[in-house]
């Protein structure tokens, strides 16, 4: 898949572990929750990266750990040739001007006591990005282009509708021109027709800006219309990743079959024709991942004698399509 | 549930060892304790005698250590101006300031809680507005000032309660706890417990104003919020009469931040007896520490002061354990 | 099939600080005995209130059921003595909602507060109704039922959550279950499991359901007929096929086009509807959908388009322009 | 607070119109604060009663019938004592023969002067520890919280005594104690609310763009902490009103010849079964003024919360 395209971003070994602390008055660590656990992958430049999954998967955690608002336990996320990890003080500070994020639930994102005028343009004071009667027009300008008006620059969050704070928050993310947006469910909390609006604006962006979205969700039609590549995770770790369309036609972990089918289609006859795989039992706790293969105790195709002994590693199976599962090669 | 309980007992021995120590220090920092026990009168030997009699000399937490093992052993010292044992008078003030806390509590309770339920539930009617400005008076009186008023108009003008005291002279009353209500119904004595219960009316009146108002308060405002819960819902929705929804469904929730409060009370209750004791002559406590503070006779003060926040830290002890009764989510972790 | 309810004009509003929020306006349909009914539309739209007016718990004040009827097995719900309708509530008519773990009161065992509707309104005594209850509790797919009936709500899983809001609702076999966005707040795979545990245990017990959503898809999949709401109204009502196959409303063609299809090439972009979802608090008279339309005539300003029949008698759709629309877009 | 279970509700039902949704006039944080504020019947009657005490307090030269003299020593006139009110004393005299409706507006000068000062300590101390606490977290938090658990164990008038016995007793050393008594309640609110705002999404939106600690501190934590900071100011100067009085009363506060409310109260205590005006009016402006800062701040509690009852 890589050939003759840029490698922007590369996440090498990601690891997120949050301790469980008890004591009252020593504190003492009793366990991890183990929200990444090993998670690698390419972005390449100008494409959209789906990252698909259900609670307690990581997926959130995957996108705030690569812009350091975690600190990773372990891994590299290489940013156009340098480790975000390694970073201090002021070039972190000049290498999260090429990284933004957008965020799930709007209004929560957007300090209450700001004006929408101070918190697009505060990304611009700073990094010191010109004077103050230019980055006044570069905000005006921000909010033209996410199809605001410009004349409520003065206005307060709680003024606006759902969907208009969340192109606030974009209007935030593109001000120092990124290359990387982190869209962390940027359209989740929103009503579908709004939804739609958002995910056109973020579209027409990409294509006028360039940019280069990890687009983080859980609703698999929205990540296929958005999405060039997708990568789903379950607790922790990625188990496919490949092109859209190869994972939609084919998906190869019984994980991803499952999910594709569990999404309901506003469609009677296509859902009556489907295939309905109906997963057991609940998401386990990221605090206790099962042994082995982590998806085995919810499987429909497990090899108990093999998935719960041994982790099966994420594999390309087919050019440009991975896949961790030991028997993927039967889905083929 | 008993690992939770040792945890939070284990929580309480630095705020302890932090009471004792200011108790003990404090009165260091009032000036020097031997001048105080040796009188007026002494010459700078006998002074110099004394401290070094009571170990004044030593590095303060020697003197801190000596101290704490010295009340482990039960012996708080002599009081400067009656020399009698404090530990012997302690037992006498005690069970006094506790009868007439039991009682200003559960005035407070009983009536608090049931006016923050229906105001609550008759939100913005005049009942709700009526509660909601009269624990805001409540709140706002001056407890001695209440006291007094107390006082005047139904000591004094109505001539409905005695104005001062305990119990009454004449009446005959074999103690044992001190607590004259619990003495009198122990002993079978009718009329020492109607003497006593005539007598705690008024101080205990006085003294749960502040409370009531409070609780009464908290319980509206928590009601309000459970009642707008999805549970209370979803009672309804089974077709629960409302005396159901209320009282099994909704007041059970809404009785966390009702037992906080209760428990930040005490400090406020103490507070209160402090000033009530001294206006209606109740031997308590409060009048005793107060005078003490004023003669600057340590060893009271001392003791007095580590009661009062030694009450104070298990009461709070004692509601975050029935927490466990009230939220289920505390008991199973 | 017999009806089972009937809604006429059914107009519910809040009377807040800022103004009256016209919440419901004038709704009317009915619902056969064994059926089940999607009603779908964003938030706001009234689909929840509607619901909650016809079991009576609407908040009063500041909400108030304006007029209207509801006629649930002969009687009018409407106009019955408070306790005739707790006698309907969690009996014959039963309502599962959307979050269950506010939905549970978090300081009762499962077990007592699915007891409690027992002994209420089928008069068991405790033992009679724990048995039950285990029942119900297996029924609806708890592991171990019998040992989880001390359990507090916390200690069970979202979807297992669900499963007791569901297993509380069917207790007292009710004829009708209105659940209200049940698989909202779960995960995918999750959600797949409650509408299938749905879906089975309405074919076994062969109870009518209401199922509000806005998930159109979840309608797609479980529903026979459909109400679209819109800004308090239905706009559009009929079988599945015909409101998705045949869609003649602009809002339910604007809804189905922001969505993206599994079916449908990933590239092209979505046809989003303009806009924002109207101001209930000054809902001004006409069309309420025509700020957003792109169908808009002058006829739409001023006069609200009523509820009526378009090819087929039981596919009734609320627009001036229907006609046009259907030769359009069929 | 009218209405606002009724919002709530909406909220959960979805009611677009729930939300404010009008667009006309700019509308800020502060500007909706005091919309709300001023639609509160009971925080209407609180400011018009606090506006009369400052008044009245701020007026004192004109409005009172007898002054203080240089060292702010009322003269008494002994043949005028224990007058009961009449149109020349509206209060009545006291023991010496003083106008006590002067003493009680000179009066209220020192009991606006002890609020504000007690508190401002207070606000100073209590919320700076707090916000470290928060803040740092770990053994720091520690540390501190636990001083304040202390200190909060103490019965307020018991550790405000035992302060102005350490300090010496007297009106400046009294609103000292009151302020210091006060810390632990501010350290506990400022540290709360830090930890709360800190874990908000804005927050992390803040850092996602780069923005340093001690912008996310002040420009963005802080700020948002202020509500309840303000709230429990304007209920923390009832409080320390009620405690300086109690301290004038027990005689450990204010001393003679100042014109203390508690002070008063406690001077004519004596003879208040056969003059109980002089006890009943001192008591009187000590509630007025308390309710005043009490319904303010239950006012400004809604006002800026507006999802709290």
């Amino acid at each position: 898949m890589g050939d003759g395209r840029e490698i922007l971003a590369q996440v090498r070994g990601l690891v997120k572990h949050f301790p469980i602390s008890r004591g009252t008055i020593i504190k003492r660590v009793v366990g991890q929750i183990r929200a990444v656990d090993g998670v690698s992958f390419d972005l390449y430049r100008g494409e959209t990266l789906g990252l698909v999954g259900e609670t307690g998967s990581g997926k959130t955690t995957v996108g705030r750990t690569m812009l350091r608002l975690y600190e990773a336990t372990e891994g590299e996320v290489i940013f156009d040739g340098v480790d975000l990890m390694s970073l201090k003080g002021k070039e972190l500070d000049r290498m999260r001007r090429r990284i933004s994020m957008i965020f799930q639930d709007p209004f929560a994102s957007l300090n209450p006591r700001m004006t929408i005028g101070s918190i697009v343009g505060e990304p611009l004071l700073v990094h010191e990005v010109g004077n103050k009667k230019e980055r006044q027009a570069r905000v005006r300008q921000l909010l033209e282009q996410v199809g605001l008006n410009p004349n409520f620059i003065n206005r307060y969050p709680h003024e606006f509708s759902g969907g208009q704070q969340q192109r606030i928050g974009i209007a935030r993310a593109l001000a120092l021109d990124p290359e990387l947006v982190i869209c962390d469910e940027p359209i989740s909390s929103l009503d579908v027709s709004i939804q739609a609006q958002i995910v056109n604006l973020l579209e027409r962006l990409q294509d006028e800006l360039g940019l280069t979205y990890l687009f983080i969700a859980h609703d698999l039609s929205m990540v296929r219309h958005i999405s060039d590549r997708i990568a789903v995770m379950y607790l922790g770790k990625i188990v496919e990743l490949a092109d859209r369309d190869s994972i939609y036609s084919n998906p190869l972990h019984p994980y991803t079959q499952a999910l594709m089918s569990a999404v309901p289609v506003p469609d009677p006859d296509l859902q009556e024709a489907r295939v309905r795989i109906i997963l057991e039992g609940d998401i386990p706790s990221p605090a206790s991942p099962p042994e082995g293969c982590n998806f085995h105790t919810r499987c429909p195709v497990v090899r108990l004698d093999h998935c719960p002994l041994a982790e099966p590693e994420l594999r390309e199976l087919q050019p440009g399509h991975w896949v961790a599962c030991h028997y993927a090669e039967d889905f083929q | 549930m008993t690992q939770y309980l040792l945890k939070r007992l284990i929580l309480v021995i630095p705020v302890v060892l932090g009471v004792t120590f200011f108790a003990y220090s404090m009165v260091l920092l009032t000036g020097d304790p031997a001048s105080a026990l040796a009188g007026v009168h002494a010459t700078p030997e006998m002074r110099a005698a004394l401290r070094e009699k009571l170990g004044l000399d030593d590095p303060l937490p020697v003197q801190y250590g000596r101290f704490l093992v010295r009340i482990a052993q039960g012996d708080l010292g002599t009081s400067i101006i009656s020399r009698i044992p404090v530990a012997i008078e302690l037992r006498l003030f005690f069970p006094a300031t506790i009868e007439l806390a039991l009682a200003a509590m559960t005035i407070a309770i009983v009536v608090g809680v049931p006016l923050g339920v229906i105001a609550a539930y008759k939100h913005n009617s005049f009942a709700d507005l009526g509660t909601t400005f009269g624990s805001l008076v409540g709140v706002s009186m001056p407890i001695f000032w209440l006291a007094l008023m107390l006082l005047w108009i139904f000591g004094l003008k109505l001539g409905w309660f005695p104005i001062g005291g305990r119990i009454d002279r004449s009446v005959d009353l074999q103690t044992i706890t001190n607590l004259y209500i619990v003495d009198s119904i122990l002993t079978l004595n009718f009329p020492a417990l109607l003497s006593s219960l005539h007598h705690l009316v008024l101080p205990a009146v006085a003294l749960a104003t502040i409370p009531t108002a409070f609780i009464a308060r908290i319980t509206r405002s928590a009601m309000l919020d459970v009642l707008g819960e999805n549970y209370v819902r979803t009672a309804r929705a089974k077709g629960l009469e409302e005396k159901s929804v209320v009282s099994r469904h909704a007041l059970k929730n809404a009785m966390l931040p009702v037992i906080t409060v209760i428990g930040l009370q005490i400090g406020l209750l103490m507070t209160g007896a402090i000033l009530t004791e001294t206006i209606f002559a109740w031997p308590g406590m409060g009048r005793w520490i107060v005078n003490a503070i004023v003669a600057r006779n340590f060893p009271v003060v001392q003791t007095g002061v580590m009661v009062f926040a030694l009450i104070y830290v298990f009461v709070n002890l004692a509601v975050d354990v029935s927490y466990g009764w009230f939220n289920p989510r505390i008991r199973y972790n | 099939m017999n009806e089972l309810l009937r809604i006429k004009d059914l107009q519910t509003r809040f009377y807040t600080r800022d103004g009256v929020v016209h919440a419901v306006n004038g709704v009317s349909y009915s619902i056969d005995e064994g059926e089940i009914l999607g009603v779908v539309g964003e938030s706001g739209c009234g689909k929840s209130v509607h619901a909650l007016s016809i079991m009576r718990l609407i908040p009063d004040p500041p909400g108030k059921i304006e007029r209207g009827e509801v006629w649930f097995d002969g009687q009018d719900l409407l106009t019955v003595s408070d306790e005739e309708i707790r006698k309907v509530r969690g009996g014959r008519l039963a309502m599962v909602f959307q979050d269950p773990m506010s939905s549970l009161n978090p300081a009762m065992t499962i077990g007592f507060q699915i007891v409690e509707a027992l002994t209420l309104h089928l008069g068991m005594n405790n033992k009679q109704a724990e048995a039950r209850t285990t029942d119900l509790l297996t029924m609806v797919g708890i592991p171990d039922a019998k040992n989880r009936l001390e359990d507090y709500p916390h200690q069970f899983s979202g979807g297992m959550r669900q499963r007791v809001m569901i297993a509380m609702g069917l207790s007292c076999d009710p004829k009708l279950l209105i659940a209200d966005e049940p698989t909202t707040a779960l995960d995918v795979t999750i959600q797949a499991q409650i509408v299938d545990l749905i879906k089975r245990l309405q074919a076994e017990l062969g109870m009518a359901v209401m199922w509000i959503t806005h998930d159109l898809g979840v309608v797609a999949d479980v529903a026979e007929r459909v109400n679209v709401m819109y800004a308090g109204y239905i706009v559009e009502r009929g079988t599945v096929r015909d409101v998705f196959k045949r869609t003649r409303h602009p809002y339910t063609i604007g809804l189905l086009g922001s969505l993206p299809r599994l079916d449908e090439d990933p590239g092209t972009e979505l046809s989003a509807i303009p806009g924002l979802p109207p101001d209930l608090i000054d809902l001004r008279p006409g069309c309420p959908f025509a700020v957003r339309c792109t169908y808009v005539v002058e006829q739409c300003w001023n006069e609200t388009p009523p509820l009526e029949p378009t090819e087929s008698e039981r596919h009734t759709v609320a627009c001036w322009r229907w006609e046009e629309i259907a030769q359009g877009v069929a | 607070m009218s209405g606002s279970l009724a919002e709530t509700e909406l909220r959960g039902l979805g009611i677009p119109g729930a939300e404010d949704q009008s667009q006309g006039v700019v509308r800020s944080p502060f500007r909706d604060t005091m919309r709300r504020l001023f639609s509160n019947k009971l925080a209407i009657v609180g400011i018009l009663m606090l506006g009369t005490v400052i008044l009245v307090a701020f007026m004192a030269p004109w409005i009172a019938s007898q002054h203080p003299d240089k060292n702010g020593i009322f003269q008494a006139f002994p043949q005028n004592n224990k007058l009961p009110p009449s149109m020349d004393h509206p209060m009545g005299t006291d023991v010496i023969g003083r106008d006590m409706l002067s003493l009680i507006i000179y009066g209220a000068r020192i009991s606006l002067l002890v609020g504000v000062f007690a508190v401002s300590l207070a606000i100073i101390l209590g919320s700076t520890l707090g916000a470290i606490a928060g803040f740092a977290g770990g053994t720091v938090d520690n540390v501190i919280m636990r001083i304040m658990d202390i200190m909060i164990s103490f019965p307020t008038i018991l550790l405000a005594l035992v302060i102005v016995v350490i300090l010496g007793p007297g009106l400046f050393n009294a609103m000292v104690a009151v302020g210091i008594v006060s810390i632990p309640a501010f350290a506990r609110i400022t540290r709360a609310s830090v930890l709360g705002e800190s874990g908000k999404d804005y927050v992390m939106a803040a850092r996602s763009i780069g923005a340093g600690a001690r912008r996310v501190l002040w420009r963005h934590v802080m700020p948002n902490t202020l509500s309840p900071i303000i709230v429990a100011a304007s209920l923390g100067i009832a409080a320390a009103i009620l405690d300086a009085a109690a301290l004038g009363f027990l005689g450990l506060g204010a001393q003679p010849p100042t014109p203390e409310w508690g002070l008063l109260l406690s001077r004519n205590r004596g003879y208040m079964f056969t003059s109980p005006w002089m006890v009943f009016f001192p008591g009187i402006s000590i509630m007025f003024l308390v309710l005043g800062f009490n319904l303010l701040g239950d006012g400004l509690r809604d006002a800026l919360d507006p999802k709290l009852g």
